[in-house]
């Protein structure tokens, strides 16, 4: 190691401290996005000393170059356009891609080293291992996450897919990609047999994900993101960066954790996720069926509830999976400013898994200027309830089931927004079908519910205007 | 090389530990973000693809250059980009009362 | 060399950054506690002790590796057993409601 | 690096993790024990590794192993003495003994490595930094928490001390001590110069100890806590060994936040508290005054406590420093026990700095077999002020003075225990006067609040007499 090497990898460590800082900043919705600058001038930093370094100790030349200064303009304007241009209810197949973009990227850089020593006899095993893990990782993160993304996007059906003998074959790949990868390590670097563990890798991780429930993607984008920070810290050993070692240990480490508590607060472990989902309830709720039992189920309309909100002093809204999937977060917020003008005190009660993503209701809601101190988290939420006059429940369902106290169900044990506890309580949603869990909600049926039948989006706008005409009457 | 080894183990074994320490107990509230931002920092393997160019002498070892390139460049600046996007909307409370400290980071 | 120094100061440097997010926001029921068993912690410097007990072999070195063996040995066998009895003492509530999960390690 | 030196150097990475896995656990009281022994693990790893290495490794010869053996073996008996039967209201004033013996024995290293080295030349800087830097930390943290231990333990005074001129003599000792260890890195190892850095830096941790007030001096100690930690690590550079480095930056990082948590806890800035406290009301509170103004005061008996007690359904017990100095946990205890039998819910209302050091407060109640989930923190407590019937304050005073929420005055802006929104207020104090902030107290003369002037330990016993004569009555 020179001092000029030395030199190096202490800005690396100061570009870590700085990745690290920008995590804890965003813990906390008023610091967060400063973390993220703080981790992106991290980021600056770390890329600005390898080109320095890769200079100083070029062994290729102007043609690799090149290659590089093409590729990262191609890449950079399709992420910049990406990330500017997307709706902000399709961010979880967006950071599913660029997941599988990390990974992929980190098995193209431990490939090539692969490559560049192909006229050693014998490669260190201190640099095999890391290579051939990078390359197992590294794809299958590629392949499932663009599933995963598929699957979100809806380009691929959110069923679990699987067909006769889907195991068997699963567990072949897999045994093929570790069985090349075992080989490779040895003898004189052999390029087919990397190949092999590559294509073996693909094949599996599109295998992997194509069984796993539509609902249960971001689930597995969350893994697969831990996975994605292994297989970077991988090629950190590979080419002994510690800049890569550093941040993919990181992020592998932080994104497990992560992956853990939001398995947790959907009530799943994550072998069972990775196994199959409980169920295709994605599909069940594309439309309402005909055969709902509407008795004991007292229907309102969208002047009921304008009345009925009008006059309330606590409302709390519940958002879920149908004010996504109808894109309503703007007219919910319009709702809402209307009655706060009105004298109304509106807050939102949000479930950490309400929609499809952890996290994502939060952001949608901000999307619509609704202020972070306005979303409550569960805990908070649920003491407020006592006090609510009105609970609006928006496109929600499961997260909001009281059988969830009960045991013996799908949502057994999984902690519910306890909507029940309000003065009253308005649903919205098309029909009495079920939601994710694919099992019937006895809120819907309880005498202090009632039902508002509509589209999501729709269904806001009528209440909206009829409060309006209500407040100006 | 041994001395290199145990430098990158002890590296990778305290940042596991870092990275388990930093996140416990984030507020779900930020769960969306937060994994897009960590998604971001390992958009860092860009600094790989820039030492693959630099020693690139192959069509083989272009072509990966050129591929790395694409993708880790798609990574990191999208990642950060999107992630400020969305953090940027999380707007200040408008009303008076002020934050509590049970929201704020330690 | 300088390897070692590398090495040696990234493990400094990824610790602290261990020992900051791992404090982070703890009870203050257990200040006292924690600052006594981080007090052990550091009691580690026993191992200096041995390490240079192993190489003494002048007078100044037999003396002062007496009293580092006293110092390190009260730090470090004192610090457990007294952190170990002021926990012992917290007892699980008695009632029937169980811990609620705020005061759960995540 | 000798594949043997790895092996070794990965154990200690392992034993780090369980440091890093047992302070972890030390977050919640349900896991604390558990993380001690773990990390107790962790050091017991550490140990037997060295004494492998150390051995293998041998230059030296029996007389240091003699040397050794002798010197821990009389540590370890008075360590494990003084832990088992200190009085838990000692507490402080033993951890920062150990505290002060663990810096004694870094810089002790240090030192050894230095004289090891005399035979040089030339020391290579990597090492001579480290040495000391290690000496002088450690000096200034065995000397200063020698006299900080002095002060909680009433030896030395709690006062300030300060004569004329102490600050000049403080900078000219700090420059003594500093231009030595500047001076010692360079040229040959020269001994008496590096005695030179050790003798001003002792006298320097004196110095800066002395003139700060009793009360301050648990943080001081817990900053030097974090000093000693570096200390360590400085020892594990200077003798290279990971495990040193790692948990010795691992105390001096968790060390230093736990110290800015607590002065925050107290209001007060760590540099504020250095440069000296701002009273010595531990002077003040040793007795009441006769000048006490006795107006507007409701003076009340045990009966009248007794009474008030056993109707009230809701009670909220707020211990201060006066129940750590009568050591009256016990009875306080005892009392509680008393009213929850008789069908009374009592809590505690536990201020982070009640008393004289952060937690302490806790720890006295758990040792009267306290179960932690009736000790509130702040934040539970005062939600809880408002729906309580009787607030019990036994020897505090700061910690619920309601000026904190007014500005200009000594406590201003400290977060306090809302014991004022309690449906009435009694006061158990020897007298009128003030505490540690020396500022007097609104909350004694609000029309709600009783006073019930007795030493802490006999009022509790007299007022659980009462009680038990209404109860049995
Ligand atoms: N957030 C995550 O990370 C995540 C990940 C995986 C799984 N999950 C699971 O997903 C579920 C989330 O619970 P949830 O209560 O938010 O959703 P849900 O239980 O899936 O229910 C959503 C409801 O919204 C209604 N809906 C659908 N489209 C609508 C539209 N356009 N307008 C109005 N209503 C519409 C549906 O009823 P109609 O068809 O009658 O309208 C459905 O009952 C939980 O079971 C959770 O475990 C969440
Ligand atoms: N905890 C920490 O880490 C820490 C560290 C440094 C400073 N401090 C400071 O110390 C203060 C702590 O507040 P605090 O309310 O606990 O204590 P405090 O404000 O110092 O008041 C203690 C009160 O207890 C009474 N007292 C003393 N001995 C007694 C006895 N034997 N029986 C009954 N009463 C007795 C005294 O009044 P009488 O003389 O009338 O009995 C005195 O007013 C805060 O200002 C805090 O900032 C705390």
């Amino acid at each position: 190691m020179s001092t000029f090497d030395f030199l190096v990898g202490i800005v690396y460590l100061a570009s870590a401290t700085l990745f690290v800082v920008g995590l804890h900043m965003m813990r906390a919705p008023s610091t967060a996005r400063r973390g993220n600058l703080i981790s992106a001038g991290g980021m600056v930093i770390a890329v600005l000393t390898t080109i320095v370094f890769a200079t100083v100790n070029a062994g290729g030349n102007w043609i690799g170059w090149a290659a590089l200064i093409v590729g990262v303009a191609v890449g950079a304007v399709y992420g910049v356009v990406q990330a500017r241009t997307v709706q902000m209810t399709s961010i979880p197949q967006l950071v599913s891609i660029f997941n599988a973009v990390g990974g992929g990227a980190a098995a193209a850089v431990a490939f090539a080293e692969f490559v560049a020593h192909t006229d050693h006899t014998q490669l260190d095993l201190t640099v095999s291992i890391p290579i051939v893990l990078d390359v197992l990782i590294g794809s299958i993160t590629f392949a499932g996450s663009l599933i995963a993304a598929g699957k979100l996007q809806g380009i691929i059906s959110g069923k679990p897919l699987t067909f006769p003998g889907a195991r068997v074959l699963n567990v072949l790949v897999a045994l093929i990609a570790l069985g090349a990868a075992v080989l490779a390590l040895f003898g004189a670097p052999n390029l087919p047999l990397l190949l092999v563990v590559l294509v073996a890798s693909l094949i599996f991780g599109v295998l992997m994900v194509l069984p796993i429930g539509g609902a249960d993607a971001p689930v597995v984008v969350s893994l697969l993101n831990a996975f994605t920070g292994l297989a970077v810290a991988m090629a950190g050993f590979a080419i002994n960066s510690q800049a890569l070692i550093i941040a993919g240990a990181l992020v592998g480490a932080a994104g497990t954790i992560l992956t853990l508590q939001m398995a947790k607060a959907m009530n799943r472990s994550v072998g069972a996720i990775i196994l199959g989902g409980f169920g295709t309830a994605d599909v069940k709720t594309s439309a309402g069926s005909g055969s709902d039992d509407l008795t004991n189920v007292r229907q309102l309309t969208a002047d009921d509830v304008a009345i009925q909100l009008a006059y309330a002093q606590h409302v709390l809204i519940a958002p879920g999976f149908g004010l996504a999937a109808a894109q309503a977060q703007h007219e919910v917020a319009e709702l809402a400013k209307l009655l706060t003008d009105h004298g109304v005190d509106v807050k939102y009660a949000i479930h950490p898994v309400a929609g499809r993503m952890p996290g994502h209701m939060n952001v949608l809601l901000a999307e619509a200027n609704v202020p972070y101190d306005q979303m409550l988290q569960l805990d908070e939420a649920n003491a407020a309830f006592g006090n609510c006059d009105v609970a609006l429940v928006v496109g929600a369902n499961d997260v909001c089931n009281p059988d969830a106290r009960k045991p013996g169900n799908a949502v057994s044990g999984m902690p519910i927004l306890d909507v029940d506890h309000a003065k009253s309580v308005v649903v919205i949603k098309r029909s009495m079908s079920p939601g994710y869990a694919g099992i019937s909600n006895p809120l819907f049926t309880d005498p202090k519910t009632g039902m508002f039948f509509a589209d999501a989006k729709q269904g806001l706008a009528d209440i909206t205007t009829a409060v309006k005409e209500y407040v100006t009457a | 090389m041994i001395e290199t080894l145990f430098g990158n183990l002890a590296i990778f074994v305290l940042s596991l530990l870092v990275g388990v320490e930093v996140i416990s107990k984030i507020p779900s509230t930020l769960h969306t973000p937060m994994m897009s931002g960590s998604n971001a920092i390992h958009g860092v393997v860009i600094a790989g693809a820039i030492t693959i160019a630099s020693v690139a002498n192959s069509p083989a070892g272009y072509v990966l250059t050129f591929i790395a390139g694409v993708l880790a460049a798609a990574n990191v600046f999208g990642g950060y980009v999107v992630t400020d996007r969305m953090l940027q909307m999380f707007t200040r409370p408008t009303s008076a009362k002020p934050e509590t400290s049970k929201k704020d980071v330690s």
